[in-house]
């Protein structure tokens, strides 16, 4: 298990090979991606298995205070900063580390982010076929990927910071892949400065942290949380700041604007780093700080408020989008509020195992959305229709996709929002448990417009020369299809051999698998009900929704302009920070310049001016002068003298 | 009498100058028109002569000859070579500027002797009538001298304005030195700081005329407010006169005000204590006036003479800090006086070589010198970079030095207007380097950047272009100066920069001569 | 001690001088020899920078290479006195590696080549000198050694600008920076002398800085000469390193200075402020410092931010840079002021960091203009398409300053704020936003001229020329290498900033 | 007796130099001069400086007196009969009086007591000149000679310069 | 008896009337009488210091003569001198007004 740090080590190797030798090389580097991470993923069954078997009494693991779940960790000297020596001491130095911490949590990020990214990438091969910068899109992925198993491994804030930057900026890199258009190149700046400002909270946090413990090792920081040692204040405001960061990554509202734009990037990059694995960060930092959070309740009822908030708004937004990617987009975010929902009512296994279900399943979705755009060029559902005739494979794996998230039972979007659905029911008050179901049919309700839309009813003749995708990407669509459909097992005892994910990713104590009757009918009623409505209306075009949508015009219009959000920021941008950073520049120049320091300036070359006029290039007056000078002097000499 | 003139083979130096005067005088007669500039080599020659014997007889010779009248010790012997080598320095540099355009170069050289002589005497003379007469010597001279560019009127004005005010100032130091006399009877001034420590009852009569000698020194320093004179006088007079009146006078008058001080004043103790703020203040006004004035010139002898007025404010500051107890003082100022007169001659060599080409003489002229010699336009940015007080030249560390005196002597208010100021001056010596480094060759000043150097308008031509795309070929190139002034400038160049490193051989000699005016220190 | 370390670090301080001297006898109108003899020259004491760092015992610590030369004896009591510490190490190694970078990027410069270089390579010395003096008489000779080239070097091979709304003039830039830089060195003039008087009144008169520490550690210097010295050191070295309100010269000083001068201004002369107030401030006004380091902290603070602000709006490539600088610099005077080691490391490492990561972007900018001719943001565009490595390593020092962690400035910057939450929490939450401001003007530029479609005005614009690629290429190494495993400066540093905030 | 010699030679000479100063008459002002001049000579006489009185008569009211008399003629301009004061004149006596105040002061204040004037006799004047003062005295030559010769290449006519 | 103090009131009477008509006056001719009167001032003052015997006998030397000797010849000097630059004035710019002469100022 020491050497999982091999496996972000791996990708980090390449780039710089591919960046400096990617023209020369077979497939410009391509291959050499793509030997990483399947180097990774191979690694990681054996970390798997490794940790599997290991007790607490192997060395460097331990049973971790609080969350109670076996924990491995490694560690090396990075720097000293201060005073030269060893321990910690907020006053004197501190000394930073490289750490990996092998835990649940940390194993099961690992599977999706090395498995997601393996297929992302295989697609990609024929996917950037042909595109100008091949070799640089497999640099970026393998150092995105890298960042991400980073932050996945990382045992102490400094260094989950620094990751979190690097996939950051990865995601800002390849949002802004085709930098020529000019949307790209917005999205991806709009992506870095939102995100950066939830960093900023999430630096804060870790400082705060460091400030109180004096080391950024997590595992002090919690012991600190949980005992009492940090006043619950500070732990409630460290929690706070860094479910700010998460909140940047996760696209939490108000914080969500930069998702949808991001899908200008590379469709298989929307499907790797916007759905399954960068977003689910977020989720990840919270699940991974939830002593702090739980040591505070406060924050975890912020967390849920949030997460519900978030939920519920962009679904309703996804369900009036137009473009297939936004509709995705949206639907991320809204299943990202769900799990931050659950994990805000302590449902900390139904968020991570629903973190998993919607990966696979999202990712899935946007590789297909990938292959319509590659056969049709075309994002815009309304110019779409019964694709299924000329892309048989992509509209079922699609819609395997849809209906796992739609909650559709036995797919595995179904057992896992099921989870979460319990956690909401038992932790939190009413009004939650309401609202979430009324997600629930939404989310089923877009899901099933998109899909039915874009491949069945009434072909589009827009699309003749439409035409399946090649093998590549049929092939790892069908491979996530599998993990859609079957994944939501794992949630299951199966007696002997497996008892169910909740006894391997928990929090202070393992679960077991439970279900609630009311609940699980109920949301599957909703889905069905919503998937039946959706066909009626897009299939069938019975012409209620017209009426529907004429009934709510005013609301709709707010919402298919997404509750003016995006309007509000660009006005406070261009308004207020623009506007204030020109008037500060003007102050730079016109007072602090051309006033306070030109000012004096010229006024002691007037006095120079005005000084010479003394010497008139009269004789006599100079004389006088002298004279008034003599009887000045002798008058000083004499007053010093007596 | 006996006694009196025991010894006087010690004074052979003095003779001997004035008998090359005299030979120049005589040798001038035979020598035709076309072949007079010999007379400088002459006089260089008969010069470096005179340092070699002044630095074979004397040093090591302590005697006070005529009962007190005169000096020979190592200060005096410090600044006879100081003057001897000035005036080889200024003779080099003028043989080509009299000859281009003075008449009668005979008695120009001859004169300049003698003045070199006044000179001498003054730094020996420990005596108030000795002084003065020795100073009327210098003053007659300059008084020809500036008004030897016989047609230019400026010349003839400011050797009227010169000799008018000399008079006058020369009529109150007498009625200082009848004031002394007649309340003290003495005019020696060991005697003088006899009587100020012995005698009880000092009469008020006393104290004026100590005031009034001040006055007339403080005319021959050009310290305000006995200033006004300089800048008309260094205007009108030939180039090379300016540099020897800028030079060479000021290093006089104040080897006269030093030993005056050091001899007469500064040994009675809390007197002196309390007079120390009086100089202090003239060097204030003088520092802050000239450099102020200087910041508003356009001409460049004008320009020098203002600068100097501000450098003869900080060497009077080094004045107010001289202690009985302590040689940091005497040593700043002699040590600045040195600094001082090698870069002002390394500057004014290269103006008269400058003059010499074109015959321009306003700042503005130097435009474009850095192409057209780039030699000249080094020494005179190198000079001014010195004066305005930066590293590695000597006027750093000289500056330096005597700022340090000063502030320790208790003065550090005066020090911070002293380095204030000096950041003043700085800005109009760079303006003199833009000049010749930045504004294009021949190009003319454009209107409104006469008042406003570095105003907005003044480069609108060549917006958003760099420099270095501009046409430098435009110029035409100035002729290749002259051996002498060459040797000059590179000279001083050695030197500057030699003294701003590594100034400690000199300072030892330096050490030498003002302990021999304060032998407390 | 072999003999290298006997004489290294006059060597350093000569070297650069002696090649100064020597090229002003090269002939005129060869633009190339003078070059290649530039080259020479810097090559060495690059070289020499690099073994002066790698020799220094860091075990050991303290000051090294220690060597005293006679200059003056009574009554003034000055020496030339050399002694490189962990504080000046790395700065003495930036020195090196920018002057070269400087020199090397300077090829484009073809009117009056050699004085251009004498100029330069004048600078370079006088910026070792300050490193690595142990004396004020000299830390100030080498102070203003290091201002003194700066006018002609902006004034002769400098550009004016028109920006509409105003015009700056090469003339003025170069101007204000001389004047401002000489104001603030009469402050610290004034200081050294009072600092001479009152060891005079303790029996020693000297400038030296070890007897000077000495006094202040045997209390000679009491608290209120302390608290009325120490600002005058703190403004008059804060003026240098743009401390605000005192930071107008620098932004107009980059509008007009050539490349290779902005690269060293902003790389390595701001820095000297900085040092300044550690080598001197701090080391011998303990008492005032900690008086006056709130004063500090807050100035720092307002660097930061206002810059930030004040580089969102700006147009001119060069302007936004400068503001930048400012503002960069804010964190060095924060971690300064905060007298917390990690801080004063971070501090320290920022400044060898923000050298690197600013010398490059001028560079880079240098080589747009160059081609270009242009600054202003809002023309350039698209230029990713045509001068992709120049934009790529531009964009990487970009990222630096923005603090991205894996590059420089991220580690000093951080450690920086790390000081600062320890000692005034406030301040530094501020900071830290103002590092996110940062990203928003850094990307703002990247987006406006790297990416996007080129306008066809751009269509002649050539890539960077080998030496500019090799230039960019090394920093870019640097950066990684120091965002990566700064272990080697930072080991360096500790050791002496235990021993500078031991008074404390 | 001395007190009305002096009275009346004071009379003289402040009247003359009075006179001097105020009269719009070049000439008459030279006049005047001579009249002070001479008036002082007395003022030496009363003080047994016999030697003195002689040289001043010679020399001032000989020598100096003809030079501007001389120089009168030589730069003879139309205003020369009225010429007038220049603008600053107030001032001027202001700052004269000044001067005259702290002067006056700084003799009455404590004034020396003294005994009867005596005189050198003067052989010993001529020894101290010739011996104590020797340097002075040669001093003095040159720079009559250095006068002698500016003056005739300043004065000498034509010649200017190119 | 006349006393010291006397002489000496009356040197500093036509000390300052020689002030005043160098700072008064407009033709350089004048100014030069002027400044005659304030030397002549100051050979009062010396020859009535020289030949009164102090009280309290501190001091018997005639110094004062010799210096009123040799200012006597510096001051003929100086007219001399003084009269050959006004001529060369004269003849340059026809005037030896001093208010007209002011070519260089400021």
């Amino acid at each position: 298990m020491e050497w999982a740090w091999l496996i972000p080590v791996f990708s980090f190797a390449v780039v710089p090979l591919i960046i400096l030798f990617g023209k020369y090389l077979p497939g410009k580097g391509s291959p050499l991606a793509i030997l990483a991470i399947i180097g990774g993923f191979v690694l990681f069954w054996v970390i798997l298995f490794g940790f599997l078997n290991a007790t607490p009494d192997t060395e460097n693991c331990h049973i971790a205070e609080k969350t109670g779940a076996l924990t491995c960790s490694y560690q090396r000297t990075w720097f000293d900063a201060g005073f030269p020596g060893t321990d910690n001491d907020v006053d004197k130095r501190v000394r930073l580390t490289w750490g990996i911490i092998i835990d649940p949590l940390a194993i099961a990020m690992l599977g999706l982010a090395t498995f997601v990214a393996l297929m992302v990438q295989i697609y990609s091969l024929s996917y950037m076929k042909g595109d100008a910068r091949f070799d640089w899109y497999y640099a970026f992925h393998a150092l995105f990927i890298a960042a991400m198993l980073t932050l996945v491994l990382a045992d102490n804030f400094l260094l989950l910071y620094v990751a979190w930057e690097l996939v950051g900026l990865c995601s800002y890199l390849l949002i802004g892949f085709w930098f020529e258009r000019p949307t790209a190149r917005e999205a991806a700046k709009k992506a870095f400065i939102v995100t950066r400002i939830g960093d900023v909270g999430l630096l804060i946090g870790i400082l705060l942290l460091w400030r109180e413990v004096g080391s950024f090792s997590m595992a002090d920081a919690f012991v600190a949380a949980q005992s009492g040692a940090m006043s619950q204040g500070v732990a409630t405001a460290a929690a706070l700041l860094l479910f700010l960061g998460a909140m940047g990554k996760s696209a939490q509202f108000p914080f969500h604007v930069w998702l949808p734009d991001a899908m200008e990037g590379p469709t298989p990059v929307s499907a790797l780093i916007h759905a399954a694995t960068m977003v689910a960060a977020g989720v990840y930092l919270v699940a991974r700080a939830f002593p702090l959070f739980a040591a505070s309740g406060d924050a975890l009822l912020v967390v849920a408020i949030i997460g519900l908030v978030t939920a519920l708004g962009a679904a309703t937004i996804a369900l009036v989008s137009t473009d297939l990617k936004r509709i995705l987009a949206y639907s991320t975010i809204s299943h990202l509020g769900l799990m931050m929902l659950s994990l805000g009512a302590f449902g900390y296994t139904a968020a991570l195992f629903h973190l998993l279900a919607h990966g696979f399943s999202k990712a899935l979705l946007f590789l297909g959305a990938g292959s319509v755009m590659h056969a049709t060029d075309e994002l815009d559902i309304r110019k779409m229709g019964g694709l299924r005739k000329v892309m048989p494979l992509t509209a079922i794996l699609f819609s395997i996709g849809a209906l796992s998230l739609g909650g559709i039972p036995i797919l595995a979007g179904f057992w896992s929002k099921d989870e979460i659905l319990i956690a909401v029911n038992d932790h939190l008050h009413p009004a939650f448990i309401v609202l979430t179901l009324l997600t629930v049919l939404l989310s089923a309700l877009y899901m099933a417009r998109a899909m039915f839309v874009v491949f069945y009813g009434r072909f589009a003749n827009a699309q003749e020369h439409a035409h399946e995708s090649p093998p590549l990407m049929t092939i790892t669509m069908a491979l996530l299809g599998v993990l859609a459909l079957f994944f939501g097992f794992m949630a299951f005892n199966w007696p002997g051999s497996y008892e169910g994910i909740g006894t391997f990713l928990f929090y202070d104590h393992p679960e077991g698998f439970h279900f609630v009757w009311w609940l699980g009918i109920l949301s599957t009623v909703l889905a069905v009900a919503a998937f039946g409505y959706a066909y009626l209306a897009y299939v069938k075009r019975n012409d209620g929704l017209a009426g529907l949508k004429g009934r709510f015009a005013g609301l709709l219009r707010v919402v298919e302009n997404k509750y003016y959000i995006d309007e509000a920021y660009q006005w406070s941008v261009d308004r207020v920070a623009l506007t204030f950073s020109g008037f500060v520049a003007w102050l730079d120049r016109a007072v602090v310049n051309d006033v306070a320091v030109n000012g004096p300036a010229n006024l002691v070359r007037r006095l120079g001016e005005v000084l010479k006029l003394h010497v008139t290039g009269h004789v006599y007056s100079y004389a006088l002068a002298m004279a008034l000078g003599l009887i000045g002097l002798a008058i000083f000499w004499w007053i010093q003298s007596v | 009498m006996s006694g009196l003139t025991d010894n006087l083979y010690l004074l052979t130096p003095e003779f001997a100058l004035a008998g090359l005067a005299f030979l120049v005088f005589a040798v001038d007669l035979l020598l035709p028109e076309e072949r007079k500039h010999l007379l400088g080599w002459l006089a260089v020659l008969g010069l470096l002569g005179l340092v070699v014997l002044s630095l074979l007889l004397l040093p090591g010779k302590e005697a006070t000859l005529y009962g007190g009248l005169l000096a020979i010790d190592g200060y005096a012997l410090f600044f006879k070579v100081l003057f001897l080598g000035i005036g080889v320095f200024i003779i080099l540099s003028s043989i080509d500027y009299v000859k281009l355009h003075l008449t009668h170069p005979g008695e120009f050289y001859g004169l300049l002797l003698f003045s070199i002589l006044g000179m001498n005497l003054m730094a020996q003379s420990r005596e108030l009538l000795t002084a003065y007469i020795s100073l009327e010597l210098l003053s007659f001279s300059l008084y020809v001298m500036v008004a030897y560019a016989l047609g230019n009127p400026k010349s003839n004005e400011g050797s009227l304005k010169y000799i008018i005010i000399g008079a006058f100032s020369s009529a109150i130091l007498l009625y200082g030195i009848s004031m002394v006399y007649s309340s003290l009877g003495v005019t020696r001034f060991e005697g003088i700081s006899a009587a100020l420590s012995s005698i009880t009852d000092l009469r008020p009569a006393l104290w004026v005329g100590l005031a009034l000698i001040i006055v007339g020194l403080g005319f021959k320093l050009a310290a305000a407010p006995f200033h006004m004179w300089a800048p008309d006088v260094y205007e009108g007079a030939p180039l090379p006169v300016t540099a020897y009146l800028a030079i060479a006078s000021k290093a006089a008058a104040f080897a006269l005000l030093l030993r005056l001080l050091a001899e007469a004043f500064v040994p009675v103790g809390d007197r002196w204590d309390q007079w120390q703020i009086i100089v202090a203040a003239l060097a204030a006004l003088t520092m802050l006036l000239g450099n102020l004035v200087a910041l508003a010139q356009r001409n460049l002898k004008r320009l020098m003479a203002y600068s100097s007025i501000g450098h003869v404010g900080y060497i009077l500051a080094g004045a107010a800090a001289l202690s009985p107890d302590s040689l940091l003082g005497a040593n700043g100022i002699i040590f600045y006086l040195v600094g001082y007169s090698v870069t002002s001659i390394m500057v004014f060599a290269a103006l008269i070589a400058f003059f010499n080409a074109t015959g321009q003489e306003e700042i503005a002229d130097l435009a474009g010198l850095a192409d057209r010699q780039p030699l000249l336009a080094m020494a005179v940015a190198i000079g001014l970079f010195s004066l305005g007080g930066l590293p590695i030249f000597v006027g750093f560390t000289m500056k330096f030095y005597l700022f340090t005196a000063v502030a320790n002597a208790g003065f550090l208010w005066l020090a911070g207007l002293a380095i204030f100021t000096s950041l003043i001056s700085l800005y109009y010596y760079l303006q003199v380097i833009r000049q010749m480094y930045i504004q294009p060759a021949l190009a003319a000043p454009l209107p409104g950047e006469e008042d406003n150097p570095d105003n907005e308008h003044s480069s609108a031509e060549h917006t958003h272009t760099p420099s270095h795309h501009l046409p430098h070929d435009d110029y035409e190139p100035l002729p290749r100066p002259p051996a002498a002034l060459l040797a000059v400038v590179v000279l001083g160049l050695i030197a500057t920069v030699a003294l701003g490193v590594y100034p400690a051989p000199l300072l030892e000699l330096v050490e030498a001569a003002s302990a021999a005016i304060l032998p407390g220190g | 001690m072999s003999n290298f370390d006997q004489s290294a670090l006059l060597l350093i301080i000569l070297a650069p001088l002696a090649g100064a001297l020597l090229s002003v006898f090269l002939p005129r109108g060869r633009p190339n020899d003078a070059w290649y003899f530039a080259i020479f020259v810097s090559a060495i004491t690059l070289i020499l920078s690099l073994l002066l760092f790698a020799r220094y015992d860091f075990s050991a610590g303290g000051y090294q290479f220690a060597r005293t030369y006679e200059w003056l004896d009574a009554p003034l009591n000055i020496d030339l006195s050399l002694a490189m510490d962990g504080i000046a190490a790395p700065l003495v190694l930036l020195n090196g590696i920018v002057l070269f970078g400087a020199v090397l990027i300077s090829q484009t410069i073809k009117h009056r080549t050699r004085d251009f270089f004498v100029l330069l390579l004048a600078l370079g010395s006088g910026v070792f000198g300050v490193f690595v003096v142990q004396d004020l008489f000299f830390l100030f000779f080498f102070y203003e050694l290091a201002v003194l080239p700066m006018y002609l070097l902006i004034g002769v091979w400098g550009s004016s600008t028109d920006f509409g709304s105003f015009v700056r003039t090469k003339e003025y830039g170069a101007m204000k920076l001389m004047l401002f830089l000489v104001a603030g060195s009469v402050l610290i003039w004034i200081g050294i002398l009072a600092l001479y008087v009152a060891a005079g009144q303790a029996g020693s008169p000297t400038f030296s800085l070890v007897t000077l520490g000495e006094l202040s550690q045997s209390g000679h210097f009491g608290p209120d000469f302390q608290n009325w010295v120490f600002p005058l050191f703190m403004i008059g070295f804060g003026v240098l390193a743009g401390l605000w309100p005192f930071h107008t010269w620098s932004p107009d000083g980059h509008v007009a200075a050539p490349t290779g001068v902005s690269m060293l201004h902003a790389g390595v002369l701001m820095k000297l402020g900085a040092f300044g107030i550690i080598r001197v401030g701090m080391a011998l006004l303990p008492e005032g410092a900690a008086a006056w380091m709130p004063v500090l902290i807050v100035l720092g603070t307002v660097n930061v931010i206002y810059g930030a602000i004040s580089a969102m709006s700006q147009r001119d490539l060069k302007y936004i840079i400068g503001y930048s600088s400012v503002s960069h610099m804010g964190y060095v005077l924060m971690g300064i002021a905060t007298l917390h080691p990690v801080g004063l490391t971070g501090a320290v490492l920022q400044m060898f960091s923000h050298g690197i990561m600013t010398a490059l972007m001028f560079a880079m900018v240098g080589a747009i203009y160059e081609r270009s001719h242009v600054r202003d943001i809002t023309v350039l565009n698209g230029l990713m398409k045509r001068m992709g490595t120049t934009s790529f390593f531009f964009a990487i020092a970009g990222l630096a300053s923005l603090g991205l962690p894996g590059l420089s400035g991220f580690v000093a910057e951080f450690m920086v704020f790390t000081g600062a939450f320890r000692t005034y929490l406030p301040l530094a939450v501020l900071a830290v936003i103002g590092a996110a401001l940062t990203a928003v003007y850094i990307l703002r530029l990247l987006a406006r001229t790297f990416f996007g479609e080129a306008d066809p005005q751009w269509e002649h614009l050539t890539d960077a020329s080998p030496v500019e690629k090799t230039v960019g290429a090394a920093f870019v190494l640097i950066l990684l290498f120091v965002g990566v495993w700064p272990a080697p400066l930072t080991r360096v540093i500790n050791v002496s900033v235990e021993s500078a905030l031991g008074l404390f | 007796m001395s007190w009305f010699l002096f009275a009346i030679l004071a009379v003289f000479t402040l009247g003359g130099g009075l006179g001097v100063v105020i009269t719009r008459n070049v000439v008459h002002a030279a006049l005047f001069l001579l009249v002070s001049l001479v008036a002082v000579a007395g003022v030496y006489l009363i003080l047994f400086a016999e030697f003195l009185a002689l040289v001043q008569v010679l020399i001032y009211g000989g020598a100096i007196i003809i030079v501007l008399l001389f120089a009168i003629m030589l730069t003879r301009t139309a205003e020369y009969p009225h010429i007038s004061d220049n603008r600053q004149w107030p001032l001027a006596a202001v700052a004269a009086a000044g001067v005259g105040v702290v002067l006056g002061a700084a003799f009455w204040i404590k004034g020396v007591s003294q005994s009867a004037p005596h005189s050198p006799a003067f052989s010993e004047l001529a020894n101290s000149l010739f011996t104590r003062w020797a340097i002075p005295f040669e001093v003095a030559s040159l720079v009559l000679l250095v006068a002698l010769i500016g003056a005739i290449i300043i004065a000498r006519a034509g010649e200017d310069n190119r | 008896m006349v006393p010291l103090v006397y002489f000496q009131l009356l040197s500093v009477a036509l000390f300052i009337i020689g002030l005043y008509g160098v700072m008064a006056r407009r033709s350089a001719v004048l100014i030069v009488m002027s400044i005659e009167l304030m030397l002549n001032a100051v050979n009062i003052n010396l020859i009535a210091a020289a030949s009164h015997r102090e009280g309290t006998g501190s001091f018997i030397n005639f110094d004062g003569q010799i210096i009123a000797i040799f200012i006597i010849t510096v001051a003929a000097a100086e007219v001399g001198l003084a009269m050959a630059i006004i001529m060369r004035m004269y003849r340059n710019r026809a005037t030896v007004n001093v208010d007209e002469i002011d070519l260089m100022k400021w």
